[in-house]
């Protein structure tokens, strides 16, 4: 639910996309971290919407688990293939990075989208949104709900994370300076996989009997967090928050024990993501800053520094406006 | 005829050896503290109060707190299940790599069914998971015994497709809490009598597999068949069948789990007990069933499975950072079957020395 | 064709067995009748042990008649034919080392209480009969594990009997049985007969054939050949009728000059196994190493070549110390040693004949480090040829040779090194007639060609007449040291058994 | 015995000797599937393919080569992939703190050397069971590598070595991997197949108690092959982490699955004692190759798995269906084999 602008498919791009510089269709592939992933499902879906509109070829494949090694073979296929545009979610900033280049110069234009690389393997990153706001919003709901003072922990994803580690870097930073008396306990990871978070935040409530909140900056997580929690005589004790999907999450609102998490709109994503890729195989942009595009129904982007397009600002869900989303 | 009869230095009732060679010279209730004190089940079961007692002393709550006990016993339920097939599989000198996957398909089978027919009554559910379960795991041992290939292999094969089957179907659907009824959600996490039912149906598992082992022809068929296969074929005992009987069983039990892990963690994806069955061999091999077959009983396995979960749940409070957990376990696994080799390694001296003696 | 008889408790008519190309049995035919023990002979391989697998039901015969108590069977497992009444105790022994002594007996017939459950009591008091009965004293409740080999064959027959089966067949049950054990089974063995059992009983030594058997049926190269009342026969006929030719002189000892001492062992001890055991070997000189099953020779033998450690003690072979457990430093040195069992210690069964052969000396076969097949097969073919090892070709496994053969893949082996030591264990145990005067022959004229041999027997004629000297061991230590021209039946066993004397 | 025999060497001839075997049918089919792929597989026969396959599949060729050797004793190593993560780290570590690549290099190997040997001290000395074993140490290992590096991941490796690992002669044509394989290769051929070392490994397989009785050391020959193992799965490590410009703690998880499956894919024997290191070539080559073909098709993961399963049951299954097969053949033709071996005894 972010971005803005009018939803007229008539400006700017499909006019050069349908027919493309070199008269063929855009094929697009999209490479989330990992399939099995209902983040990315909608995220792709979105992709899909939008390589529909402009008349190109979608495809999606992934590994089976989020590991870069894992994401090179797909990557190499892609070059092998000469697709136009490789959409993907790095596993790691550097490990898949020679591979894109190779994609790269084989004529690939590649876009990272959700989790970026190290900018020199990519031509365009497509942001969600700020990794400042995102930590932001994370801290500011989760010292609301403890009335700014007490211990909390976060429960992350893998240990490598690019961006949870980023975004965790960042409110620690602005816990420290701005909420003193507020103690963060632990960081521990679970690995985006359920049944880890789901133990891992046992054994947090466990460790630390005087836990007032949880942040779970990844929605495998905070869902797993808040279903250990509900069942648990903690629930209402323990506030938990973070980042999570409406689908997921819904119960736990409803039954109260969640009041409140953000999200962008991973369709939105996947929309941008798929436009940007467009533009950059039409040559309407290059990744400079300043360049700009047309993203379908979302409207118009500008490319800026470090050549990244920011989708927005995280949205916080709530009891009052969840029952709006179907994602 | 017999050397022991006509030698005078028959080792004397009560001794070490005597336990070994001449059970029968001590009383029944001497033969039984004996054997009940000197079984491997006890030395892990004393390691598992140990840890919990440390964790405790440390941090109170770890045992004290109103989840804390309920946690202790709900968390292994699944394992343990996981760990008593796997006994009886090794147990037959096979060895089951597919379990983890099975559990995958039973978990997406459980939400599924829940999805696409509103109101099913739970006992359906269970039953389908079981039969699948039960109907992989048939697969299995139909192959393995009736192609006389080593299991390893097989399930290993099986452990591919069977991931590969539930990735195929599952795709990247995820079934949430909320897409399963209340009422099964709730066995996730409901007592009886301030116990996990969860935990209850693992026990109540654990005693029926452990009771048919101990006193159905079929269970000691299955400890003679690992003691040495080709003996039993001699011997004119079912090999075949009681080997599909194992994979059977450990098919249907993984199939159960699958319910359990729906019913307890409420998110269900293809990717469910990725890696379980490594962690099910382990459990299994701390618990005292030699990895060769033969010996072993399916209550160490099952205290096995507590006790590597209880580790990782322990770790953290005494102490031990995320990080280097798995490390602690990997040396809880070296030193328990390092720990039987010695034990095993005495016994087998002293029957030696003993027939020596004789 | 034995005469076919209207009570025969077995009845076997042109039965014939292949294993893909090996025929295994030809026409064989058998007739066994109630209340009598019939002995069964044949060369290795003659296929007396196949026949009996089809008798149990391990095997399917390709075509024939199967008849018991006159009625046509057609065994598809040995579930079947147990309950059919037929027991077997085959060659190799088949326990369950995990499992306890009763359960190994009653395994998947056991005694049932309420609700299918085991009796665990009924079956240890039934165990306790049985022992009684066996006249052994065996804890029911121990485990399997480290019996000795006399205490499993026990157990083999426990379960034999227990059975309570109309048809008994020992496939050479007393291979590894002491005099005294042999005698107890015999006894057990003709009160079962007594009962009006029919029993078969399938040895290579005679003396046992004889002493217990009313008939003897001969067997050879999968074929039968006679039938005869043992009243009305004799060994010579008998091995004639098996061999299908003459054999000479079984102990062709011929005599050799005695050098200088080869091995010498000293003050050898290894805590509960053997106690200061000292002796030498001289070049051209066969010692024989007597004694009952168990007094421990292998055990010496295995310690002085170092597959197994000792405690205290040396051994020296020309002079030089032979550093303990290690056999190859042993092999180096000059030794060879042929264990007593072939299929297990010495031979790699599924691997060819010339890497087997090739086996021990491949490390000097390779050329700057590197070996290759044709090296070891031109380097195994001569030994083969001079053991005349039956084989069809130099890569054809050695699990499909019979055992006589597989000995002298074995022999061939260890010539092929070279020794100045021979050690053999048991050089003859399961071999029948023929193939042992070949091997007797060869001990003899390795002897010699100047060669060391100490030879471990348990067939007292086979120790007497081939050996130079013979030592005698008891319980772990030496109890005799008697010359060729001294060494009687009497002598020996007499050193054999002084320890258990004095113990008592 | 003054007559001696002469033998035949061999009892088939030679062209059914070297083409009637499990690796030359995995070799065939490999053949079938490249020519399949070179026909029909869009993008296939591109120059890109091959480069890729040898630089995806360089770490499961190169530890399927020491692994062949362990399981032809009759033995297996779950930890490789472990081993792989640690040395991985350890490169990792000892770079970032200001160690050159190849000093970091030789002590990864180095720790690679001790856990192959603390892997093969307790299997070969201490007795045992190696599927337990390393059970233990692929946690033990993994535990420390994931403990060593935390949340740290090392990525800045100097361009000059990671290009080592990424790129190849002929513009990239031939990766560099290749030939440390290929070294690897023969090294571990003529070691398996051309050597007294290498008949050892074999009579372990088929008989351990006899390869002892003949003078084999068995327990250094096993520890040895772990050793090597160890090695190798360290060096595969740290290529790995050059390769992606990525040391962390979690590379490489569940690679060893891999590994075993191409082995035993490459007709090697799970009990021991049988196997060839050209079969096994095969058997790495042959999933690369359909994983690649499958993945340019765009068949999505789920089915490579389960062709991957399909292929590894088919494999033990082949021989006992041939067996099953040549039985039901003689059963139907009692008459045929009279003048087997048994002729041959009575004419000799
Ligand atoms: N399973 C089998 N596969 C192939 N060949 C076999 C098999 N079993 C037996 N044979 C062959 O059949 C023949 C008869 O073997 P069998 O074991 O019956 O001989 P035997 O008379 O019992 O000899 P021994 O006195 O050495 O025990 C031999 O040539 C043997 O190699
Ligand atoms: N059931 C068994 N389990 C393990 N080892 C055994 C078993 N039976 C025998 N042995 C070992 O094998 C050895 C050989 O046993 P055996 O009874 O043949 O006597 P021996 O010591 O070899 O003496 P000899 O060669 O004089 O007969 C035994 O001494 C023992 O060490
Ligand atoms: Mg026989
Ligand atoms: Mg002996």
């Amino acid at each position: 639910g972010t971005g803005g602008g009018n939803g007229d498919k008539a400006s700017g791009g499909s006019g050069s996309g349908g027919s493309g510089s070199s008269g063929e269709k855009i094929s697009v592939t999209f490479l989330p971290k990992n399939l099995g992933n209902p983040y990315f499902d909608t995220s792709d879906k979105g992709g899909k919407e939008a390589v529909q509109q402009f008349g190109g070829t979608y495809n999606e494949v992934g590994p089976d688990t989020a590991s870069p090694d894992a994401q090179v073979p797909f990557i190499n296929t892609a070059a092998q293939q000469g697709v136009k545009a490789l959409v993907v979610s790095a596993n790691d900033p550097k490990a898949i990075g020679s591979a894109l280049n190779q994609a790269r110069s084989a004529g690939t234009k590649v876009v990272t989208f959700d989790s970026d690389t190290d900018p020199q393997y990519r031509d365009l990153f497509v942001n969600q949104a700020s990794a400042e706001g995102i930590a932001k919003v994370e801290v500011d709901m989760a010292t609301k709900q403890i009335h700014d003072s007490g211990e909390i922990a976060i429960l992350s994803a893998s240990a490598n994370a690019t961006n949870q580690n980023a975004w965790i870097k960042l409110m620690k930073a602005d816990l420290a300076k701005n909420h003193p008396k507020v103690k963060l306990d632990a960081v521990v990871y679970g690995n985006d996989d359920d049944q880890t978070s789901f133990d891992k935040t046992a054994a947090l409530l466990q460790s630390y009997p005087n836990l007032k909140a949880i942040i779970s900056p990844t929605t495998v997580g905070i869902a797993a967090a808040a279903r250990y929690i509900s069942t648990s005589n903690y629930k209402g004790k323990v506030a938990v928050t973070g980042l999570g999907t409406p689908n997921q999450m819904r119960k736990y609102v409803k039954d109260g024990t969640v009041s409140e998490f953000a999200l962008w709109n991973p369709e939105d994503l996947g929309y941008l993501a798929a436009y940007a890729a467009k533009a950059l195989v039409d040559k309407q942009i290059t990744g400079k800053q300043g360049d700009t595009f047309t993203a379908g129904k979302l409207g118009k982007y500008t490319v800026g520094a470090d050549s990244t397009v920011l989708l927005g600002d995280p949205f916080v869900f709530n009891k009052a406006n969840i029952g709006k989303f179907n994602f | 005829m017999s050397g022991t009869s006509t030698r005078p230095e028959t080792p004397a009732a009560g001794s070490d050896v005597a336990a070994l060679t001449r059970p029968s010279s001590m009383s029944t209730v001497s033969r039984l503290t004996t054997t009940v004190l000197r079984s491997r089940e006890i030395a892990i079961a004393l390691v598992l109060v140990a840890v919990i007692a440390a964790a405790t002393i440390k941090t109170p709550s770890f045992l004290f707190s109103s989840n804390s006990w309920r946690d202790l016993l709900l968390t292994p339920a699944i394992l343990m299940l996981l760990a008593v097939g796997q006994a009886v599989v090794i147990i037959t000198r096979n060895v089951d790599l597919s379990v983890g996957s099975v559990l995958a398909i039973t978990a997406y089978l459980t939400g599924r069914l829940f999805v696409d027919n509103p109101g099913i009554p739970m006992v359906v559910v269970f039953l389908a998971a079981l039969v699948v379960g039960g109907a992989l795991g048939l697969v299995n041992g139909l192959v393995v015994a009736l192609g006389k290939v080593p299991a390893l292999v097989i399930t290993l094969g099986t452990l591919y497709i069977y991931r590969g089957i539930v990735l195929t179907w599952a795709g990247s659907n995820r079934i949430n809490a909320s897409d399963m009824p209340d009422g099964f959600l709730a066995l996730g996490t409901k007592t009886v009598l301030s116990i996990p039912v969860l935990f209850l149906i693992a026990v109540a598992v654990l005693a029926i597999v452990g009771y048919f082992l101990y006193t159905s022809r079929s269970g000691r068929d299955m400890y003679a068949i690992g003691s040495d296969p080709d003996a039993a074929e001699l011997y004119g005992l079912r090999v075949r069948s009681r080997l599909v009987g194992a994979f059977v069983l450990s098919g249907a039990l993984a199939g159960l789990s699958g319910v359990l892990y729906a019913a307890r963690y409420g998110t269900i994806s293809s990717g469910a007990g990725t890696g379980m069955e490594l962690q099910a061999v382990a459990a299994v091999v701390i618990g005292g069933v030699a990895i060769f077959g033969g010996s072993g009983t399916v209550w160490g396995a099952a205290i096995g499975a507590v006790l590597l979960v209880t580790i990782n749940r322990a770790l953290p409070i005494l102490g031990i950072q995320d990080f280097w957990q798995q490390a602690v376990v990997g040396a809880l696994i070296l030193g328990a079957i390092i720990l039987d080799r010695v034990l095993s390694a005495r016994r087998t001296r002293k029957l030696v020395e003993a027939r020596d003696a004789s | 064709m034995p005469e076919p008889s209207a009570g025969a408790t077995l009845e076997l008519r042109d039965v014939r067995k292949t294993f893909g190309a090996v025929v295994a049995l030809d026409s064989a035919s058998l007739v066994v009748r109630p209340g009598s023990i019939h002995g069964l002979v044949g060369e290795n391989g003659a296929g007396k042990s196949t026949l009996v697998k089809i008798v149990a039901g391990v095997h399917h015969r390709d075509s024939g008649d199967l008849l018991l108590e006159g009625r046509s069977v057609d065994f598809s497992s040995t579930a079947e034919s147990k309950a059919a009444g037929v027991a077997v105790i085959y060659q190799e022994p088949t326990l369950f080392p995990d499992l306890s002594v009763t359960e190994n007996i009653f395994m998947g017939r056991q005694p049932l209480a309420g609700g299918r459950r085991i009796d665990r009591a009924a079956m240890y008091a039934e165990a306790e009969r049985l022992f009684t009965r066996l006249g052994v004293r065996l804890d029911p409740r121990r485990p399997a594990e480290g019996l000795s080999i006399a205490d499993q064959q026990i157990i083999e027959i426990a379960k034999a009997i227990s059975l309570d089966a109309r048809l008994l067949i020992m496939d050479e049950p007393t291979a590894a049985l002491s005099g005294v054990e042999v005698d107890r089974l015999f006894a057990v063995a003709r009160s079962l007969r007594d009962e009006g059992r029919a029993l078969i009983f399938i040895s290579h030594r005679f003396d046992e054939v004889f002493s217990l058997c009313d008939t003897v049926t001969v067997m050879r190269d999968g074929r039968y050949i006679a039938t005869h009342p043992v009243a009305q026969t004799s060994v010579d006929q008998t091995v004639a009728l098996m061999v299908g030719r003459e054999v000479g002189d079984l102990f062709p000892k011929t005599p050799a000059t005695i050098g200088e001492p080869v091995l010498s062992v000293e003050g050898l001890t290894t805590a509960g196994v053997f106690h200061d055991v000292g002796f030498e070997v001289r070049a051209g000189e066969i010692v024989g190493l007597a004694g009952l099953v168990g007094a421990g020779r292998s055990e010496i033998a295995r310690a002085v070549f170092g597959v197994d450690r000792y405690d205290a003690g040396s051994v020296r072979l020309r002079g030089r110390p032979v550093p303990p457990h290690n056999p190859r430093a042993a092999i180096r040195a000059g030794m060879a040693f042929i264990p007593e069992d072939r299929r297990k210690q010495g031979l790699v069964t599924n691997a060819s004949v010339a890497r087997n052969v090739a086996g021990v000396i491949r490390s000097s076969l390779s050329r700057a480090g590197l070996l290759t097949p044709r090296a070891e097969s031109r380097a195994a073919g001569p030994w083969a040829g001079r053991l005349e090892v039956k084989t069809g070709a130099l890569d054809m496994d050695a699990a499909t040779m019979s055992g006589g053969n597989q000995q002298k893949v074995v022999i061939a082996k260890w010539l092929a090194t070279k020794p100045s030591l021979l050690i053999i264990d048991e050089p003859t145990r399961g071999i029948d007639v023929g193939t042992k005067a070949e091997v007797h022959r060869l001990l003899s004229e390795l002897a010699g060609e100047g060669l060391a041999i100490l030879m471990i027997s348990s067939e007292l004629p086979e120790v007497l007449g081939m050996a130079d000297r013979v030592l005698v061991v008891c319980e772990g230590r030496l109890t005799a040291d008697i010359d060729r021209a001294d060494a009687t039946p009497e002598t020996v066993m007499k050193a054999a058994t002084r320890a258990l004397e004095t113990h008592r | 015995m003054t007559t001696t025999r002469s033998y035949q060497s061999h009892q088939h001839p030679i062209w059914r000797r070297v083409l009637v075997t499990p690796e030359v049918a995995v070799i065939a089919l490999l053949v079938l599937v490249v020519v399949w792929a070179e026909t029909s597989v869009p993008n296939f026969s591109g120059p890109l393919t091959f480069p890729f396959l040898v630089l995806d599949a360089a770490p499961i060729l190169l530890i399927a080569l020491p692994m062949t050797l362990v399981i032809v004793t009759g033995e297996i190593d779950l930890s490789v992939a472990s081993v792989v993560g640690l040395s991985s780290v350890l490169v990792g570590m000892l770079h970032h703190d200001g160690m050159s690549i190849p000093v970091a290099g030789v002590i990864a190997l180095a720790v690679g050397l001790l856990c192959g040997l603390l892997n093969g001290f307790l299997v070969a000395y201490v007795g045992l069971p190696s599927l337990a074993v390393t059970i233990g140490t692929l946690a033990l290992y993994r535990g420390i590598a994931v403990g060593l590096l935390g949340t740290k991941a090392v990525t800045d490796f100097p361009l000059k070595w990671t290009n080592l690992a990424q790129s190849g002669f002929f513009t990239g044509r031939l990766p560099y991997i290749v030939v440390p394989i290929v070294v690897l290769g023969v090294v571990f051929v003529l070691l398996l197949h051309f050597t007294s070392f290498g008949r050892g490994v074999f009579d372990i397989g088929l008989n351990s108690e006899a390869a002892h009785f003949s003078g084999v050391d068995v327990a250094r020959t096993k520890l040895v092959v772990f050793a090597a193992t160890g090695v190798v799965s360290a060096f595969a490590g740290i290529y790995y982490t050059l390769r992606y410009g990525s040391a962390r703690g979690d590379n490489a998880t569940g690679l060893e699955l891999q590994v075993i499956a191409a082995v035993l894919l490459g007709g090697v024997s799970i009990f021991g004692g049988r196997g060839a290191l050209h079969g096994v070539l095969g058997g790495v080559l042959l999933i690369a190759v359909i994983s690649s073909a499958l993945r340019l098709e765009n068949v999505t993961v789920n089915v490579i798995n389960i062709i991957i399963g399909l292929l590894l049951v088919l494999s033990v299954l082949s021989s006992s269906l041939l067996a099953w097969v040549s039985r039901l053949r003689s059963a139907g033709g009692v008459g045929r084999g009279r003048s087997g071996p048994r002729a041959r005894r009575v004419a000799a």
